[in-house]
């Protein structure tokens, strides 16, 4: 292999000099491969750790917040959920099926790292229009690659989200989440606390593949990203599958310390953060690591970022009954190494010193830089672009067009290839609700999980937008009967070294930190993917939530589909017409601009409670919120879900009809009762302070909305039915 | 009634069958690891669905050289009731307990769904609860499940009513377009000639309670129960 | 030391998914020459033996037991002697 | 009319979960010879084309395009004329 240079291997200048200083001297290249890999924005957040204390990561319900490999958060009676959301971006574009896979590889060691079982996995997608081919084959390769990864461990994937946007031409997101369930005492930790404990390492051999992955991870796609192909790796999931149940046995017979998974910067940055946290020093022989190829050098095995690998730092004397149990599994499980006292992470090749980096360098030494944003030149243009200059266009026309746009189109097409009832938790399947719902076996329960972000809001005003979606994922567990917890979110953003791309996270990380507060879900764990640019420019700035959620009652669960014909159809909240951001002013007049609508988060968290008092007295027959699409849209995927339609004849008042239509502003969810259910729902929402308002009922074949008697839509349920349901099918055929 | 399920390295729904067996069907019911041999203890065997040995190569095929396997086909021989579901399935084909072999769906891509079945007998040890030409509503979740014999014994099939359980629309058709993976007749589960080993893509396991929005899973499970009870092993 | 190679086919007769979509994607990018596509799979052993009769023989053994599924597939033998 | 067929093998270096799985159950089948398998797909392709060197040409064409994965694999055309 051939050597590269700092400045190859991602360091400035500064922070190579900073090297020599820490080092005394300069660093060997074996030395200097584990400080850019430790120092890059993926493993380092270097550009982000400054931005992140923004979050609020407290709560009575936190029980693990931000520094692990998950958060944990308490559902009761003794268990707690573990969840976080990570990216494989760059890994996914150059090769989708690979990359996307060895994404849910990653993310699922995550969970199970810290002793949890791992019960559902979310994703969520950004890829440019699929009209383009190579954009179906990314579209196609990603979907099939979390599908045969996911598939083989049998965890169910329940939800997530796709979007089309031209922003993400050339640099597509592939983030994962992954949800555990796990009793509160044994939750694992990644520490290694004891001077002289051995350090093991089990499961796949190494290999030379993914070397300088992470450093790969922080830099913009560009033609030399060709080069770096190799770095991409393959995932073996059955191994994968091995090692859940293996290091889940270590859990249950307590017989582990420390654990943790090998995923960026492979073994280099896992040894260093368990034995940072508590200051210790540890000594390996790259010789003992299990290897897949022949003449690997010591910076090859430090580096590489073979998938399927966890690192295991036993309970005194337990190694025999740990061989034991990864022997019964097919698994190696091998001493590499030993915990020591003096603060150096000394690498070793037989008995020679091949290198020695003080641990706390590594990991707490790498630079932070504050920069400084300045706002985009783009947003006071945008937010003053006046809509009212637009005709409006006919509403039946209008609707049809945005029930065929993939960005609102039933995604049947991507998770019918997931396996989303194995486990048999599943009780709201994808499709069916705002979120998925699982129940906990042996308990009244559910938790109800949803990931989300409007990157064209975002995009348009990075503070809104970043509000609009944490309020999004709560509103979204509100509306199947969950109490909303705790967030993870994925921050997906260009460089931030440009001031516009820095000011773009400044903003959106505190929106999404006031909601955060204000609806009390912590942040309690997340990442960052920065640098997603191509030579075209960045991508819109997509800050992903994943929301988990907490059901007292399994029995209480709503979903979307109308139920009864003779069922009034109820709006909470109010009519509105804001028309910024929508998806009806791109699909209808191709322009994505104007001024976001605005949120009162306050008002927001009224709805939500609103929300759960209903469906805990099993009011609701149906719930779902108005977001992509607007009221018409969230009628209309109402109707197709139940296969009834409705009538609905309000009045417009004097706003624009397609923005009471198409509008998608927050704070709103439509409901279906039973008639003699209203007096109730009034009277709560009276005492939340909210609106509400009978739009019509359920029933019929059609969709029938009427302005004051006046009809403006009548299309057959078939027909929507139809549109919406095979217009991603159509594309990928 | 004692219930054992096989557990292959890469099995993912024996948690899923132990929980029915266990919890719902209030049956004793435990694992059995592959590199087992002794099935003497168990009135019926469960080879679950999953991933057995990543299905490498091909479904099923590694796993058909578990030491286990050998104990199961003797039991099968010996006229135990063994229902082998998805990759179960798989394995029983490659093992030869049941003929034929299965292809990639035809759609090339992985299907999770829940289909309507045919029940086309039942006067089986697996569908005894059920009636013949009801339709019933299981989930499916393979990537492997278009089923393949030749004419023969497709004909044989036939002729010994083994073909249990077809792929059909709401009012029963059993046309291709309710084929969701290109199987040989719209076949979704066959038997043995003798009747005492099943084998189904679809997952009876992930509805037999009303939470997963189904129950006609539990019959099929009621039928294997009810069969021993009257019958006995 | 040998390194054989089986080569994997579906039997004529079988339908072959695969080679039919990978047909329709060729068409699709005009490679309108194409009649036909069958897609196979090809598995390299290296092995040790004494001898190479004793190699095949173990070979075709392999194939037979685990390698290929006789109802769908055919399998041919290559083998050849290494250092 | 040209026969082609297209060896596709994953490049050296990268992981073989397939190649692993079957050696070791090869091992437990006692064929404790075995050192090593590696699996690849071929591709069979029946076309028409003016001459061998067009033909020729598309098919490697058609390879880096879609019968193989240039990130992840390596590809061998091997041509001949059929009537
Ligand atoms: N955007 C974010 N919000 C909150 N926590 C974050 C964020 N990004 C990273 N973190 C936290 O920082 C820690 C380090 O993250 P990461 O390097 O991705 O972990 P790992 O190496 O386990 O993948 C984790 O505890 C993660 O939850
Ligand atoms: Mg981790």
């Amino acid at each position: 292999m051939k050597e590269l240079t700092y400045k190859e291997m991602g360091l400035l200048d500064e922070e190579y000099q900073k090297i020599i200083e820490i080092m005394g001297r300069e660093p060997n290249y074996l030395e200097l491969g584990m400080f850019s890999v430790m120092w890059s924005e993926h493993c380092g957040y270097k550009n982000s750790r400054p931005l992140l204390k923004n979050f609020p990561t407290e709560g009575s319900q936190v029980i693990q917040g931000p520094g692990e490999n998950a958060g944990v958060v308490d559902i009761g009676d003794g268990q707690a959920l573990v969840f976080k959301i990570e990216s494989h971006n760059h890994p996914s574009a150059i090769e989708p099926y690979q990359g996307a896979a060895t994404g849910v590889g990653g993310i699922v060691r995550d969970i199970f790292t810290m002793g949890a079982r791992p019960i559902a996995l979310l994703n969520s997608l950004r890829f440019a229009e699929l009209d383009d081919a190579r954009v179906r084959e990314l579209f196609s390769g990603v979907v099939a690659g979390i599908a045969g990864y996911g598939n083989c461990l049998g965890i169910p994937a329940v939800g997530g989200e796709v979007y089309f946007n031209p922003a993400y031409k050339g640099n597509p997101l592939v983030n994962a989440m992954c949800v555990g369930l796990v009793n509160t005492d044994e939750i694992a930790l990644a520490v290694a606390n004891e001077i002289d404990s051995p350090i093991m390492i089990v499961g796949a051999k190494t290999g030379r593949d993914g070397i300088h992955g992470a450093t790969f991870a922080s830099e913009e796609l560009s033609e030399s990203s060709q080069s770096k192909r190799p770095s991409v790796q393959v995932g073996d999931p059955f191994m994968e599958k091995l090692l859940i149940e293996a290091c889940l046995q270590l859990i249950k017979e307590d017989l582990v310390a420390g654990m943790q998974d090998l995923g960026a910067a492979g073994l280099t940055s896992s040894i260093a953060e368990t034995a940072s946290k508590k200051g210790l020093g540890v000594e390996v022989d790259v010789l003992q690591v299990p290897r897949r190829e022949q003449g690997m050098t010591p910076y090859e095995v430090m580096l590489s970022e073979s998938q399927e690998r966890m690192l295991i730092v036993p309970r005194t004397g337990k190694e025999e009954r740990i061989k034991e149990i990864f022997d019964k599994w097919g698994l190696d499980a091998v001493v590499i190494g030993r915990v020591s006292g003096d603060g150096m992470f000394k690498v070793y090749e037989g008995e020679e010193l091949v290198g020695a980096v003080p641990v706390m360098e590594l990991t707490e030494g790498c630079p932070v830089y504050v920069r400084q944003g300045q706002k985009a030149e783009y947003y006071q243009r945008c937010r003053a672009f006046d809509i009212n200059s637009l005709p409006e266009e006919k509403p039946e026309p209008a609707l049809r067009k945005l029930l065929a746009s993939p960005n609102i189109a039933s995604k049947r097409w991507v998770f019918s290839q997931y396996d989303y009832q194995v486990m048999t938790n599943t009780a709201i399947v994808p499709g069916d609700g705002d979120a998925a719902v699982l129940r906990i076996k042996d308990t009244s329960k559910g938790v109800a999980m949803t990931t989300d972000c409007n990157s064209r809001f975002v995009y348009l005003d990075p503070y809104l937008g970043g509000v609009l979606t944490v309020c999004e994922a709560a509103r979204n567990l509100a509306c199947v009967g969950a109490r909303p917890l705790a967030l993870t979110n994925c921050l997906n953003f260009g460089s931030p070294e440009k001031p516009d791309i820095y000011w773009q996270m400044e903003q959106a990380i505190k929106g999404m930190a006031d909601a955060a507060r204000e609806l009390d879900t912590p942040v309690v764990s997340g990442n960052v993917s920065l640098y997603n640019e191509t030579v075209e420019g960045a991508i819109y700035p997509t800050p992903v939530v994943g929301m988990a959620g907490l059901l007292k009652d399994i029995d209480y669960r709503c979903d979307m589909a109308f139920k009864d014909e003779g069922d009034l159809i109820v709006l909470l909240g109010e009519l509105r017409d804001q028309l910024g951001g929508s998806e009806y002013l791109y699909v209808c007049h191709g322009i994505q601009s104007g001024a976001v609508p605005p949120v009162d988060i306050k008002n927001e968290k009224s709805l939500v409670e609103m929300l759960l008092s209903l469906n805990a007295d099993g009011l609701c027959k149906s719930c779902h919120d108005i977001s992509d699409g607007g009221l018409a849209v969230c009628l209309a995927e109402s109707a197709i879900k139940g296969g009834r339609g409705f009538t609905v004849d309000f009045d417009f008042e004097n706003k624009r009809t397609d923005g009471v239509l198409f509008s998608e502003a927050p704070e709103r969810a439509v409901i279906s009762i039973n008639a003699d259910k209203l007096k109730k729902v009034q009277e709560l929402a009276n005492s939340k302070g909210l609106q509400t308002q009978v739009l019509g009922q359920v029933g019929g074949k059609d969709l029938l909305f009427k302005n004051c008697g006046q009809e403006i839509i009548r299309m057959s349920l078939a027909d929507a039915g139809q549109i919406w349901e095979e217009a991603i099918e159509s594309l990928m055929k | 009634m004692k219930f054992g399920i096989i557990v292959f390295p890469g099995s993912n729904c024996d948690a899923d069958c132990l929980h029915v067996m266990k919890n719902v069907m209030k049956q004793e019911s435990e694992y059995i690891w592959h590199q087992e041999s002794d099935l003497s203890a168990y009135d019926a065997i469960i080879l679950p669905g999953g991933f057995s040995y990543g299905d490498y190569l091909r479904t099923g095929a590694i796993a058909r050289f578990s030491p286990i396997m050998s104990a199961v086909v003797d039991y099968a021989r010996q006229g135990g009731l063994v229902i082998g579901i998805c990759n179960g399935f798989q394995i029983l084909l490659e093992v030869g307990l049941l003929p034929g072999a299965m292809l990639r769906n035809r759609s090339l891509k992985f299907i999770c769904d829940t289909v309507n079945l045919k029940v086309r007998q039942a006067n089986t040890p697996f569908s005894n609860k059920l009636e013949e030409g009801q339709i019933i509503q299981v989930p499916i979740a393979h990537g492997e499940g278009n089923y393949y014999c030749d004419e023969k014994t497709l004909q044989e099939l036939n002729d010994n009513k083994q073909i249990i359980f077809t792929y059909c629309g709401p009012e029963g058709e059993e046309s291709l377009e309710y084929n969701p993976n290109g199987s040989l007749a719209n076949i979704a589960g066959i038997c043995n000639e003798k009747g005492n080993v099943l084998g189904m893509m679809p997952h009876p396991e992930r509805c037999s309670e009303a939470v997963l929005g189904g129950t006609d899973g539990y019959k099929i499970f009621a039928s294997m129960l009810n069969y021993l009870e009257e019958v006995g092993r | 030391m040998f390194k054989a190679i089986i080569y994997v086919t579906l039997k004529e007769g079988v339908l072959d998914p695969q080679g039919e979509a990978v047909k329709k994607s060729l068409h699709v990018l005009n490679y309108e020459g194409v009649d036909e596509v069958r897609i196979g799979k090809f598995i390299e052993v290296w092995l040790k033996s004494q001898d190479e009769e004793t190699a095949r023989r173990e070979l075709e053994d392999m194939s037979d037991k685990l390698l290929a599924n006789p109802v769908i597939e055919d399998y041919r033998v290559e083998l050849m002697e290494v250092v």
